[in-house]
């Protein structure tokens, strides 16, 4: 049994059963769609349809529907990229990093967290292949064979690196999701009625049964899937970083970069599951599995993170300043004041001053401003990217090609669009999946404020009763010690 | 690489292409305007286009053919000298009045596809220009007229030359042909020809970059410049690297000494020391180590101040306190530099430029550095002559005009004036290439060949000549000008022949005419003299009048000058060139169009910015064009390049920019560059396309 | 309190040898810690467990059971290797032996650079080997219809399965036992093809 | 801005004294004293066996009459763009020729006016400002960053010396165009030959009369692909072949590319590096030291371009010498 702290504050709260629980979070599956879910989802469709009126335009006549130009090869693309991305990260640390610390209040958000990393690869996957000129030949970045001869890819290449890190990224986190899933889609299955609803979740639930020994080799599976992603979700922001780091353009070639864009994707990665928990907790009314405490502790590390960004910003002043290179100062001074200073004011508002204010409890607690808050980082964040990769390119080494970039309407159909092919996905997932982890919170049900459990018993949910950590001797042969509110009754 | 030795060919040619046109008498129609437009059915289906291809190679490489060709089309007996997919390179000349190149064509599978310079010639030694890189791209222009025509009516080559004939004959009072400045000495005999034939016609020359001025105060002649000799330059407004008189051949000379190097310790390196002045910032003037911004206005002071300073005469006022200091360095450094420098002047006023005469007289720079008895020919215009032209053509005095590669209408300052009397005219033909802005208002249409089509000579230089000939059979019904002039002069003789025959007295009989020929075709340049300058008949005016005259230009308001781009230049055949038209600016970086070009401080002032589009009133006149603000403009000054706002030139560039040539001046002593203008600012707004 | 003969026959008769249908007492649970309990002191009566269903892991239910340590982190580390192994063959001999071409400048064999996707490959074997495995040994595959005991077992019940001989004659013993362990209900359960 | 390394002047009194002061080189700090960027070098560098093609252009020489981009566009068949593309810098042109102004303002006013102010000003040109040239293509380098960042392997450095693209296995990431210091890389936004959007000024590659001008040793790009000055290597094939067929080396200026061909001022020179005797060759050895520096040498890509500082004869009290751009 594991020691349980006593101010802590209980991390389900509501004095939940085994079965309230599997009830609250399958009910979502098993009822009709409701009315805000279908409003929501209607939004995202139409956003989804932007995205797609935007692909078909730059797939037919060219990345010249985009504002780039030969100054600037990459800007809101790769911005997008990156920024989705980051956003992924949170899901596989939270699902993994804080599984290894054994932070138990993780439960309740990890299988949203989850999703949300796919969803948000997926969407970052869109970019690397939709900003190449040629997409219909992106298979050319796998090392195969081709009718050009043994002619592979360039190992060398931080664009192939992105390429290996993404898709591993990608699939482990999938069947890590997958796997965490399983027991749950079990729980489904043995509760639906309706045929098809039998059929699907047998399909997926594959067999399980629950059995120990499944159990067993379960925990050790996701231990260590959890002990690989983590190194792996450092190794892919890193990567990422290093298709800046280590170019030649004045202000991408800066060491900080990998530390520094990881803490930024754990910085953004919690804002967005702060954004959506607080929408799916009002929507599924989950306000008992995902509380207060889980938003005050996920403000605390945005807050964190976000002043680690806030250092390397400083940093990077500093080593400008520092390396004496003409050039490097140049672009850091023409960050600030150039004519991008505005992107870069409010990079800085959004990602270093805004998240201060979680030292305030009041904002730590409050539903609404967290909310606002959380938008603001993912705003800033998304400014950050552009900041490094546009203000960058737009005046590097010869003063002759300076230019300006512009997005054009394609541009920015792109990127709403992804958004919106995210929220369609999420909202699918979460209509169709448990979106809490039923079995996972079934098991921490007992960790609470005063150190022991609180299970009341089948039958009855609420009320915390005398504590249990031994079973009493028993009153009467074959009523269950672990039922004295069962026991009582019969006796009336 | 290898050259032709195109001999062969010569006699079988003309019949050649008679067969050849009797082979395809519906000629190949080519895709020519937008698609969806009604021609559009018109395209040429691959197997013609096959058909011409195998033509053209056939034609163009008959040349090497000892055996005669054959019409068959595929190579069923390859031609030798001719390998698909090798290239052949034909010696050849590029002029359209400004700059003069003698070329290489890349003739590959008997189409030209390059044109690169000619190593061999003496005047421009292998040098090229932007504009003649690109003129391979004009053989191809889909707006070239496809054959000849009667009032828009296709009509065969005999049909167009009776009714002239006719016409020229019955024509009552003089009848004008007007061309811009020719060089080639056959066609002026072919040209002698005609005249000789119908005396009532008189041949009129002019030039949109006239150089009348200074043709007139070097009595008659345009002097031959040598910069490679002089150690100091001073040049008042004169583009000479950029577009003024011949460049390619003038940037050869300028930069072999300023080439350094500092290997040899015993010679110290040395440089020539370059003065320009000038209003705007010209490819000359940023090469310049001097370079002082002045008005228009002022040259003609500047010019004065120079020849006091130079020879020791008074002084000059009213020059500000720098352009004095500037003038008397460059004065005391030319004087150290006598015979070893040389004065030029880009004006195009008589009084000036023959101050600058007298001054390179009092420097001895004549026969040194600037050479009157083998003089240029590149510019033959007389500016009086097209004025007193126009006059009678609004009077009705003129019975007939024949305009050879002559657009008066789009680039006379007057040309308003003549597309009005253009209609009343009784008989107007045009040999132009395509409709143009005159063209289109004449009755017959006899267009011109492309000079990659045509056999001609040229005399840029006295002692200097260079041939033209054909690298590909002309591609649509038209027929070289000369052979047009002969035809009407009632000759049947083949241009080729007449050609030919002109050259017996360049390289003489002796030694063997033939091999000598075959050597010129060869080589493409020559050594010799066929042109004769016009005896003088203006009086050379004096340096007290030239001063008298001077005195009395001091100027108010704000100034423009008109100016060439290096590009587009005055807007002839270069104006339907994409490549030309992208090229940019080499000082302002623009593309695509014209803009005035305005002093920063000026800017300030009035809170123009870029891209404010102007209304640019002169002569009653007006065109709108944005601004680009252009640090080393002189205060107080504008400047607009000419040669845009074409309007039937082809869809590259009609309607591209403005037509700045209503502004120029037309005076009695000639077309001035520069004028008093009047800027309103319009509201609208036009981005210049800058890289 | 547990009899020797129950043991006996429990133990001794080999059961559904001949027919594919098995017979379970299945003890169920609401608890946890009771059914940990249950589980020694019936192990302790000598009773054979076929096996416990649980809706989440519980922990210390492996050593109760006497379950042996899954052995795949070995199995881990071995497909870690292999993908470690062939990333750097394919790297090194892609650029390095099959087509060796100037790249900037750089070594042909250029191993600083090898070192993001030898990593990546090693995770992604790692990963999706183990899993794989895993699902295999499990025996989880996509399937039509599942056979669960008791369905509550996914939901909030704690399920102890003991297997019985054709005619189920342990039966009342087992009730008995397992009610003395803490057992809400005993039932019996026959199962075809289980 | 303040940026010697990529275009040097100097005036022609300080060449006199000392050929050797006039152009600045940027020196590498190392244990054993300064150092060239290029001896500074992680790896071993390849040798170029057989050729080594380079370019010297003297910026002496060279008076910006662009006769080198149109000549480059016609040996290329480099698509025309037109005004609106234009104005979106997307021009297509793989030789440029750079011109800059000088400013009032530079370095030395950073004590006293700050940085910040400064660079704004120096964004400034003076009002009768000096103007230099430099034509600018693809500078070869044999430390090329653009390769090394191509996933595909579409952009490789040859065994004689040349950064060369494979158009049909470009996909088009225009990650090499952003990594390239010298900006030289053009990119195919649509496809020139068939959008009619291009039809009016690009008319030469839609009808059958125009491609007669195109050039058939150069392909004409696809859309979506990167494309750059190639040194004009199909004439180098050609100059190779030629000499092969008759058995010897190419001869010294038996090879010319295009720009070179149609300088009128000579000021680009184009040769083998390889070989001693080429008139690159002793060019670069007489110059080395004196005039002769790679533009942004001490980014250490090693370009095969080289440019020969420019000298003036302009005395400062007329016309007081400044820092470019």
């Amino acid at each position: 049994m594991q020691h349980v702290s006593p101010v802590r504050e209980p991390l389900v709260t509501g004095g939940k059963t085994y079965h309230d629980v599997t009830q609250d979070i399958c009910y979502q599956v098993e009822a009709a769609p409701n009315i805000r879910w279908m409003g929501a989802l209607g939004v995202s469709l139409i956003l989804l349809g932007v995205f797609f009126y935007s692909v078909y335009r730059t797939l037919w006549y060219g990345i010249g529907e985009w504002g780039l130009n030969k100054t600037i090869g990459w800007a809101w693309d790769i911005t997008n990229f990156v920024w989705w991305v980051g956003i992924g990260h949170a899901g596989t640390l939270i699902s993994a990093v804080l599984l290894l610390f054994r932070q138990k209040w993780r439960s309740s958000i990890n299988r949203a967290a989850e999703a949300m990393t796919i969803f948000a690869v997926i969407c970052a996957a869109m970019f690397p292949v939709l900003h190449m000129g040629r997409p219909w030949l992106a298979f050319y970045v796998f090392p195969l064979q081709n009718t050009l001869g043994s002619l592979w890819a360039n190992f060398n290449s931080p664009l192939l690196w992105d390429v290996f890190a993404i898709s591993t990224y990608f699939t482990v986190s999938l069947v890590f999701w997958y796997t965490g899933l399983v027991p749950d889609f079990a729980t489904i299955r043995d509760r639906a009625k309706g045929k098809i609803a039998k059929f699907s979740y047998s399909m997926l639930s594959m067999g399980w049964t629950g059995s120990a020994k499944h159990w067993s080799r379960y925990e050790t599976v996701s231990l260590i899937l959890a002990g690989v992603s983590t190194p792996l979700v450092l190794s892919v922001h890193t990567i990422v970083s290093m298709d800046f780091a280590t170019s030649v353009v004045p202000g991408w070639h800066t060491t900080i970069f990998p530390p520094y864009f990881v803490a930024g994707a754990i910085f953004s990665g919690f804002a967005m599951v702060l954004t959506l928990m607080l929408i799916t907790r009002v929507v599924f009314k989950l306000e008992d599995y995902i509380t207060l405490e889980h938003i005050a502790l996920m403000n605390k590390i945005m807050m964190v993170t976000g002043s680690i960004v806030g250092v390397a910003y400083i940093t990077e002043f500093f080593i400008a300043w520092y390396s004496q290179v003409e050039y490097e100062q140049y672009a850091f001074i023409n960050r600030a004041t150039g004519p991008y200073w505005w992107a870069y004011a409010s990079m800085m508002t959004c990602n270093v001053i805004t998240p201060q204010l979680v030292w305030f409890r009041r904002v730590r607690y409050s539903i609404v401003l967290t909310f606002i808050l959380s938008i603001i980082v993912n705003i800033g964040m998304w400014f950050e990217r552009f900041v490094i990769i546009v203000t960058s390119l737009h005046r590097d080494y010869l003063p002759s090609s300076w230019a300006m970039f512009s997005p054009t309407r394609i541009d920015v159909g792109v990127y709403v669009g992804t958004i919106g092919l995210f929220f369609t996905l999420f909202l699918l997932f979460a209509k169709f999946f448990p979106v809490i982890n039923m079995a996972e919170v079934k098991a921490i049900l007992k960790y609470t404020v005063n150190d022991g459990p609180t299970y009341g018993g089948a039958n009855e949910g609420g009320g915390r009763l005398t504590s249990h950590t031994s079973p009493a001797p028993y009153a009467t042969p074959g009523v269950p010690a672990s039922a004295p509110v069962n026991y009582d009754k019969q006796n009336d | 690489m290898k050259y032709w030795k195109g001999i062969e060919e010569l006699d079988n040619s003309p019949e050649f292409v008679k067969n050849a046109f009797a082979e395809f008498p519906d000629f190949l129609p080519v895709k020519e305007g937008r698609a969806g437009t009604a021609d559009d059915a018109s395209v040429a289906p691959r197997r013609d286009f096959l058909k011409l291809m195998g033509f053209s190679v056939a034609a163009a490489t008959l040349a090497a053919c000892e055996t005669p060709v054959h019409k068959a089309i595929p190579y069923l007996n390859k031609p030798e000298e001719v390998d698909p997919t090798i290239s052949n390179f034909y010696a050849s000349t590029y002029f359209t009045g400004s700059d003069y190149n003698a070329v290489l064509v890349k003739n590959r599978d008997g189409r030209p596809i390059k044109l690169e310079g000619n190593p061999e010639s003496p005047v421009t030694r292998g040098g090229l220009s932007a504009r003649a890189q690109a003129a391979v791209l004009n053989l191809y222009d889909g707006a070239r007229l496809r054959q000849f025509a009667i009032k828009g009516k296709p009509v065969e080559f005999e049909q167009l030359d009776a009714a002239v004939r006719t016409g020229l004959a019955s024509a009552t009072g003089k009848v004008a042909l007007v061309s811009p400045t020719i060089i080639s000495p056959s066609t002026k005999r072919a040209i002698a020809a005609l005249t000789g034939r119908y005396r009532n016609v008189e041949h009129i020359m002019y030039d949109v970059n006239s150089a009348s001025g200074l043709i007139q105060a070097n009595g008659g002649v345009l002097p031959a410049y040598d910069f490679s000799r002089a150690n100091v330059i001073v040049s008042l407004g004169a583009d000479f690297l950029g577009t003024w008189i011949s460049p390619v051949e003038y940037s050869r000379q300028y930069v072999t000494n300023r080439k350094v190097r500092a290997d040899n310790a015993a010679v110290k390196p040395t440089m020539s020391r370059h003065f320009q002045f000038e209003t705007a910032l010209s490819l000359t003037g940023s090469n310049a180590d001097v370079r002082v911004a002045v008005k228009p206005s002022e040259m003609g002071a500047i010019a004065l101040a120079l020849y006091n300073a130079v020879t020791g005469a008074g002084a000059t006022t009213g020059l500000s306190a720098l352009a004095q200091k500037q003038v008397t360095q460059a004065a005391t450094e030319l004087r150290n530099n006598r015979g070893a420098s040389l004065v030029v002047s880009g004006s195009n006023d008589p009084a000036v430029q023959a101050i600058v005469a007298a001054t390179n007289q009092a420097l001895g720079n004549v026969g040194t550095t600037l050479s009157l008895s083998a003089p240029s020919f590149v510019r033959q215009g007389d500016d009086a002559r097209m004025t007193q032209f126009v006059n009678e053509l609004k009077s009705g005095a003129i019975g007939g005009v024949i305009f050879y590669n002559a657009n008066p209408v789009y680039d006379h300052p007057r040309g308003e004036e003549i597309k009005a009397a253009l209609p009343k005219v009784a008989l107007s033909i045009s040999l132009n290439d395509r409709l143009d802005e005159t063209g289109s208002l004449c009755q017959y249409q006899a267009p011109d060949s492309h000079w990659l089509e045509s056999w001609n000579d040229y005399e840029p230089k006295r002692g200097f000549m260079s041939l033209a000939q054909p690298a590909i059979t002309p591609l649509f019904k038209t027929r070289q000008a000369q052979e047009t002039f002969l035809r009407w002069a009632g000759s049947n003789e083949s241009y080729y022949n007449f050609l030919k025959d002109g050259w017996r007295t360049v390289l003489g009989a002796n030694g063997g005419f033939q091999a000598a020929w075959d050597k010129v075709v060869h080589d493409g340049v020559a050594n010799g003299s066929a042109l004769t300058t016009t005896p003088f008949t203006g009086q050379v005016i004096s340096v007290a009048d030239a001063t008298s005259r001077i005195g009395s230009t001091a100027k108010t308001g704000i100034e423009a000058v008109l100016y060439e781009k290096v590009g587009i230049g005055q807007g002839g055949v270069e104006a339907n060139n994409p490549f030309l038209h992208e090229l940019p600016d080499p000082i302002s970086k623009a593309t695509w169009g014209n803009y005035v070009a305005v002093p920063r401080k000026m800017a300030e002032a009035q809170k123009w910015s870029q891209g404010d589009v102007l209304k640019v009133s002169a002569n009653g006149k007006s065109i709108e064009v944005p601004v680009l603000v252009q640090p080393g403009q002189a205060e107080g000054t504008v400047s607009i390049a000419v040669g845009y706002g074409r309007t039937k030139t082809g869809k590259v560039g009609d309607s591209v920019g403005a037509n700045a040539f209503v502004l120029a001046q037309s005076t009695a002593s000639g077309t001035l560059y520069h004028n008093i203008v009047t800027l309103e600012k319009t509201g609208a707004t036009n981005p210049i396309a800058q890289t | 309190m547990t009899s020797p003969a129950i043991t006996a026959t429990s133990v001794a008769t080999p059961v559904a040898t001949h027919s594919s249908t098995k017979r379970f007492a299945l003890g169920v649970f609401e608890d946890e810690d009771v059914l940990l309990h249950a589980v020694d002191n019936v192990r302790a009566a000598g009773v054979k467990i076929y096996e416990v269903f649980s809706p989440y892991p519980i922990h210390g239910i492996d050593d109760a059971l006497g379950i042996e340590r899954s052995r795949l982190p070995i199995a881990a580390f071995f497909y870690g290797m292999c993908g470690l192994a062939f990333a750097l063959w394919m790297q090194i001999y892609m650029l390095g032996f099959d087509w060796p071409m100037i790249i900037g400048g750089k070594p042909h064999i250029a191993l600083p650079a090898f070192i993001p996707v030898s990593f990546e490959l090693t995770v992604f074997f790692t990963c999706h080997g183990m899993v794989i495995t895993f699902y295999t040994i499990s025996k989880l595959y996509p399937r039509f219809k599942t056979p669960v005991l008791d369905v509550r077992s996914t939901d909030d019940k704690f399920i102890m399965a003991i297997e019985l001989d054709e005619n189920s004659s342990q039966m009342p013993k087992l009730t008995q036992l397992l009610r003395e362990n803490g057992a809400s209900e005993v039932n019996h359960k026959e199962m075809t093809k289980f | 801005m303040d940026r010697h390394e990529v275009v040097q002047e100097n005036t022609l009194a300080k060449y006199q004294k000392n050929p050797k002061e006039v152009t600045e080189y940027e020196l590498i700090a190392t244990p054993d004293g300064l150092e060239k960027p290029n001896k500074v070098s992680l790896w071993q560098d390849y040798q170029y066996n057989d050729h080594h093609w380079g370019m010297a252009i003297d910026l002496n020489s060279c008076i910006g009459c662009g006769s080198c981009v149109i000549g480059c566009q016609t040996e290329n068949n480099i698509a025309v763009v037109g005004k609106q593309q234009v104005i979106n810098r997307r021009e297509m042109h793989w030789m440029r020729i750079d011109r800059y102004y000088s400013s009032n303002h530079h370095e030395d006013e950073f004590e006293k006016n700050g940085k910040l102010k400064t660079y704004a000003e120096m964004e400034d040109p003076s009002d009768n400002p000096q103007v230099i040239f430099q034509p600018m293509m693809c500078q070869h380098c044999n430390h090329a960053p653009c390769e090394t960042v191509c996933p595909v392997l579409a952009t490789t450095h040859s065994s004689e010396g040349l950064n060369q693209m494979t158009y049909n296995r470009c996909v088009g990431t225009r990650y090499c165009a952003n990594n390239c210091p010298y900006k030289v890389r053009r990119f195919n936004w649509f496809s020139y030959y068939s959008n009619e959007k291009f039809e009016d000024v690009n008319g030469h590659m839609f009808t059958d009369l125009g491609r007669m001008v195109l050039n058939p040793d150069v392909t004409v790009r696809a859309r979506g692909v990167m494309e750059k000055c190639s040194m004009c290597v199909q004439r180098i094939q050609l100059g190779k072949l030629e000499a092969k067929k008759q058995k010897r080396r190419p001869k010294d200026g038996e090879i010319v590319t295009a720009c070179a061909q149609s300088c009128p001022t000579e000021a680009i020179l184009f040769g083998d590096m390889r070989d001693p005797s080429s008139r690159l060759s002793q060019l670069l050895r007489r110059e080395d030291g004196e005039r002769a520096f790679h533009v942004l040498d001490s980014i250490n890509v090693q370009p095969n371009i080289t440019y020969l500082t420019k000298i003036r004869n302009g005395s400062a009290e007329f016309f007081p010498a400044e820092e470019n751009a």
